[in-house]
């Protein structure tokens, strides 16, 4: 067990995998003697560099994306650094139309093992915030990571790395240098498989990235007032976890949904549609949605932090939901 | 090495193929007059080489390389005897597997991308393996294809990159869409070494992609061969080809890569003209039965389950409806 | 008043919005002397094409819109015949990322009147069906109309051109060279504005693109059985009408949403989220979904039969819908 | 024609600007050592002219254009009294209009398709006018900087590729990126003609791009120019340039564009050598000060309530959340 950032974490996955198997390599941006960007790559340079197993790329992504489907159709099991999530817009038919595709064009003859990383989310670097997330949840097969914490950094990186198909992973960038926190290397956490990260008993709150932290922290303030939130980390959002958010808020009796994304699309607008997919048709419990505006991030500081949800926005969803609850008996 | 019996064989069983699938499938891309370019530019690869043919040839280049006529017909009509059971279109993506790539959604341009990242893990795996990777005059121009060519010179990759420029993409010529005077001075501005050769004659073509095969296993990384040759059907069945001439046609058949190999080897005396009279016909007749055949397997071979081709993979993705 | 099919009804209201506006032209591949994809431009080439307004394109998607957001901020109204809707995913960043956020970052300032047309969905090319518009509907500020009927095709097509920023117009492989039927070119219909296809009392079924013909074949059988189901075509899905289909549904009690879309995104689960994200955070009403696997669009006829929402489907959806409904008094 | 005298004094206030924001913004990426590459590109464009310059340098040619250095600053900082109202990044996308192409998201090479759509519409529009459009050696790579060239190529449009090659994509030097001897070959394959400058030197570069332009006007379509410079600072702020060496750096200092002007026109007695310091040093204290101002207006002036940027546009979008 070491202590380790959430990036510090994910380096060490793809260490001890590059380590484990020599089928796995790595494909990006200035990952080479400069460490990656944001120290993306830090270290694996020196350790596989001289392998010919850290290949730095020129800017081209749609080919860094397309030739790690072909290598991993032919063998390979190519990780590529895409920098940020919203190059991956320039990458959709290669790994979502057609790399995601392969393993049910052929009934799983031929697979397509690669993950690709990206880094995404309002934080320090004041640009490339955008997620892209809705995209990426578009495509059948196509799976999503988004872990939150050293440990989940870790063990969903190891799992991407070893599933038989595309993988992303989304790494937040205000969660990537944060706290370190203890990390068991044999600990397995599967792709598609939320987290309870609090327990409560008046409502649920489920969120993904940065805005698990920020509705922690609503709950440590909620629970001053006596109001105990249940706390729900999706941690994958393709698969999503939609029986685990459902199972809390029926324990809970209501539901917040916090998402950086955008509304109509992405983990809030597919969970919706998982909590009505059921033989009732409907949810036994009133779901509250915080996103941002439809608008892209803005830049200004003061406009990014009305953009995105907030822990008081959240707090106050949780108060104002729970008095509607009071005052509504029947739905 | 394919012999050039062998070779005119290939082309003649390939264009049986085809031209069975014109009488019998709508939605078929006829290839005829390009058969000189997939034949011989997958002649003489072995099995542990990875090919990616263009489109218009892929199920010429899997006969080629082993798969049977029925299995082949099987997954142009999209029925149970295909390499996907059904699942996915066999005229543009036959026999998919670790070493053969085809086209994975309707998409040209992006198996460029896909042999190139089969040759840096051949590089990495497999020394003296190559890759073999043809598109069309049309796909030359989508933005991958040139992302990719640069990776692959820059990485000294072991790939040939075959141009199969048939002058035109569907109604557009190549000599208007492919700005420049020769596509292959694309190539060369990336450092590869790259040729111009004369698509309607397999020897040309086999010779030059036989060298530049030879370079790569040797790891002298990328080469590009631009061959020349004519689409002498319509882009499909039923194209009214009104963007060009019955003349302009007329005169490429003149230049029919079938006749002039035949014409050279009975000139040899490799082969009679009776002789190969006699085997053209047989095998026109050989595949017209098999197209037939499995044509009238069209549409009554799968269970129209959901299951069938959603649980087979990811359980967790099905529809929760 | 003319009769057309909706094909013709697109052409011509391109040909009578270049006829109107010389800052309109038409991009694409095959568009010129060939007459576009399944005559997608039949009779602009003669019309248009010596005014160097028909351009044909090589391939080479991204640039072909690419070049339309340029040259839409510098003035003109570019028309993109994108061929088919899969081609979108070669777009998303100059399309969605950065053309429909150009308006966004410039507070109005500079617009992109840009239209992208694409066919899609299941039908007689047997190929290309996937319409992806679950990636169109992940981004803010692009627009996606959907037409069924040669008016609508017609007058959305005007719209869209009309229109200041993005709009794809997705146009269904099956119904594109259906019946004629009467167009009134002077007719206006907004972008994002649902209709109620056919009135009902016991259900409605809201639906988009093919799947609207086949509810109205349920419809009529249900009605045989004496269930009448209203039917809401959205027409456009971004902006998606959400409150003309809750309405709809408050009304007759209850919901059946089918799309030709996958599971997770696109219309259904934006119009999920749309009918929880209301100050009662919950519907009325029960929903069901009718929706294909999440998988590829199959190619065996049989397969592809199977894949997508059938008249029988639809009827079968309602019968037990209601069914339900008659066990369970209370949600 | 812009004088020599007035590029100098641009390169000056460039690098004042550059260098105050080098000071006073964590985030800025530093241009010195590349304005004889962004001043002599876009010096002696006119208003309907449309420029798309290379994010490195777009500040100085929004400068140049006349917007002014203190809503320059404020679109870097974010704030309200930048040409976005603090809703996009000023730095990369100082002064977007219908004849200005920023960067509209993070991602490189798509506003080389917009610099060519606007040549497009320019082509129908208004005959002799022109693009200038500018990348660096890093973007060149990118798919759809290829395919906008075959189309401007194809289409003969008005526009002018200015490579500003500074040899390195943050890391990853060009020699190694950029496959092939010269990236101007890749523009010559496609029939465009193509030359390759020194691009510390801004009367070239000034030269290069004016005949170019001048083609343009003319109707006889795009050129490219490569104008190879050096990066002097870090890719950005705190960049530990692992990659490179002092010497190399140090090498590239001696060839600085302004020292270079500067001393020729000192030759040929334009500017007096004192008046020269003086001026440069003034300029600079005009610079700090507006940036050092602009500064301290960050993070307060902008009320932050969402309908500031959410209803302006389009009232239809909003989150009902
Ligand atoms: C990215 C993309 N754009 C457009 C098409 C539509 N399309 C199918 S075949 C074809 C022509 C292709 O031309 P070429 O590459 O020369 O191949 P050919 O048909 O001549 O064999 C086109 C444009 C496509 N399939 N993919
Ligand atoms: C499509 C894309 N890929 C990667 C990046 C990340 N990135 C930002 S600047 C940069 C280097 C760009 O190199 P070049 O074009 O030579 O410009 P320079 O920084 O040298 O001025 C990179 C890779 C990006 N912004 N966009
Ligand atoms: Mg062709
Ligand atoms: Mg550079």
């Amino acid at each position: 067990m070491t202590r380790m950032t959430m990036s510090e974490a994910i380096v060490a996955a793809v260490a001890d995998e590059m380590a484990a198997d020599p089928s796995v390599y790595l494909i990006g941006q200035d990952i080479g003697v400069f460490g990656g960007p944001m120290q993306s790559a830090k270290g694996l340079w020196e350790a596989f560099g001289a392998q010919g197993r850290v290949i730095d790329a020129p800017i081209s992504e749609a080919a860094m994306v397309g030739t790690a489907v072909g290598a991993a159709m032919a063998g390979s099991r190519p990780i590529v650094d895409l920098m940020f999530a919203e190059f991956l817009a320039l990458t959709m038919t290669p790994l979502a139309l057609e790399g995601a595709s392969v393993a049910f064009r052929t009934r799983g003859q031929v697979t397509v093992p690669l993950v690709v990383r990206a880094k995404c989310g309002v934080g320090p670097h004041r640009g490339h915030a955008e997620s892209c997330v809705g995209m990426l949840m578009s495509f059948p097969g196509l799976k999503v990571a988004m872990p939150t914490t050293p440990q989940d950094a870790y063990s969903l990186m190891r799992s991407a790395i070893r599933d038989a198909n595309p993988v992303v992973v989304l790494e937040h960038m205000s969660l990537l240098h944060g706290a370190r926190a203890e990390v068991d290397p044999e600990l397995v956490i599967p792709l598609g498989a939320a987290a309870v990260r609090r327990d409560g008993t008046d409502l649920t709150v489920v969120a993904s990235g940065l805005m698990v932290q920020r509705a922690l922290r609503a709950a440590a303030e909620l629970a001053k007032e006596g109001v105990e939130a249940e706390v729900v980390d999706l941690r994958s959002v393709a698969p999503l976890d939609v029986g685990l958010a459902r199972a809390s808020a029926e324990r809970t009796g209501a539901l917040i949904v916090v998402e950086e994304s955008w509304p109509g699309s992405g983990p809030a607008a597919a969970l919706c549609a998982g909590l009505l997919d059921t033989p009732l048709g409907r949810t036994g419990f009133p779901v509250r949605l915080l996103q941002p505006p439809a608008t892209p991030v803005p830049f200004a500081a003061s406009l990014e932090t009305a953009f995105v949800p907030s822990v008081a926005d959240i707090a106050h969803a949780a108060r104002t939901l729970r008095s509607t609850m009071r005052g509504t008996v029947t739905a | 090495m394919t012999t050039e019996l062998a070779l005119w064989q290939a082309m003649v069983e390939a264009r049986a193929f085809d031209q069975a699938m014109c009488r019998h499938n709508g939605h078929w891309h006829e290839a005829r007059g390009e058969e000189a370019v997939f034949v011989g530019a997958y002649a003489d690869l072995g099995p542990d080489d990875v090919v990616a043919p263009h489109f218009r040839g892929t199920c010429a280049v899997a006969l080629q390389r082993g798969t049977s006529p029925e299995t082949l017909a099987a997954g142009v009509f999209g029925t149970r005897g295909s390499d996907s059971g059904g699942h996915w279109r066999g005229d543009i993506c036959p026999t998919p597997g670790p070493r053969s790539i085809g086209m994975f959604s309707g998409s040209l341009g992006t198996s460029v991308s896909y042999a190139t990242g089969a040759a840096l893990h051949l590089a990495r795996t497999s020394p003296g393996a190559v890759a073999v990777c043809s598109f069309g005059d049309g796909t030359a121009n989508s933005g991958i294809v040139a992302e990719s060519l640069n990776l692959a010179a820059m990485l000294a990759l072991p790939i040939v990159y075959v141009c199969q420029d048939n002058q035109y993409a569907t109604s557009l010529p190549s000599a208007v869409a492919l700005a420049g005077e020769r596509v292959s001075d694309r190539a060369r501005a990336l450092g590869i070494v790259a040729t111009d050769i004369d698509g309607n004659d397999v020897l040309a073509v086999r010779e030059a992609v036989g060298q530049a095969v030879a370079r790569s296993r040797a790891g002298a990384g990328p080469s590009f061969v631009h061959a020349l040759t004519y689409r002498m059907g319509g882009h499909y069945m039923n194209d009214p080809e009104t963007y060009r001439t019955p003349e302009e046609v007329a005169a490429w058949a003149e230049r029919d890569p079938i006749a002039r190999l035949q014409q050279l080897l009975v000139g040899h005396g490799v082969l009679d003209p009776a002789e190969a009279e006699a085997h053209s016909a047989a095998t026109h007749a050989r595949l017209e039965a098999i197209v037939a055949e499995a044509k009238e397997r069209d549409d009554e071979e799968i269970t129209p389950t959901v299951s069938a081709f959603a649980e087979d993979v990811r359980p967790e993705l099905r529809s929760a409806s």
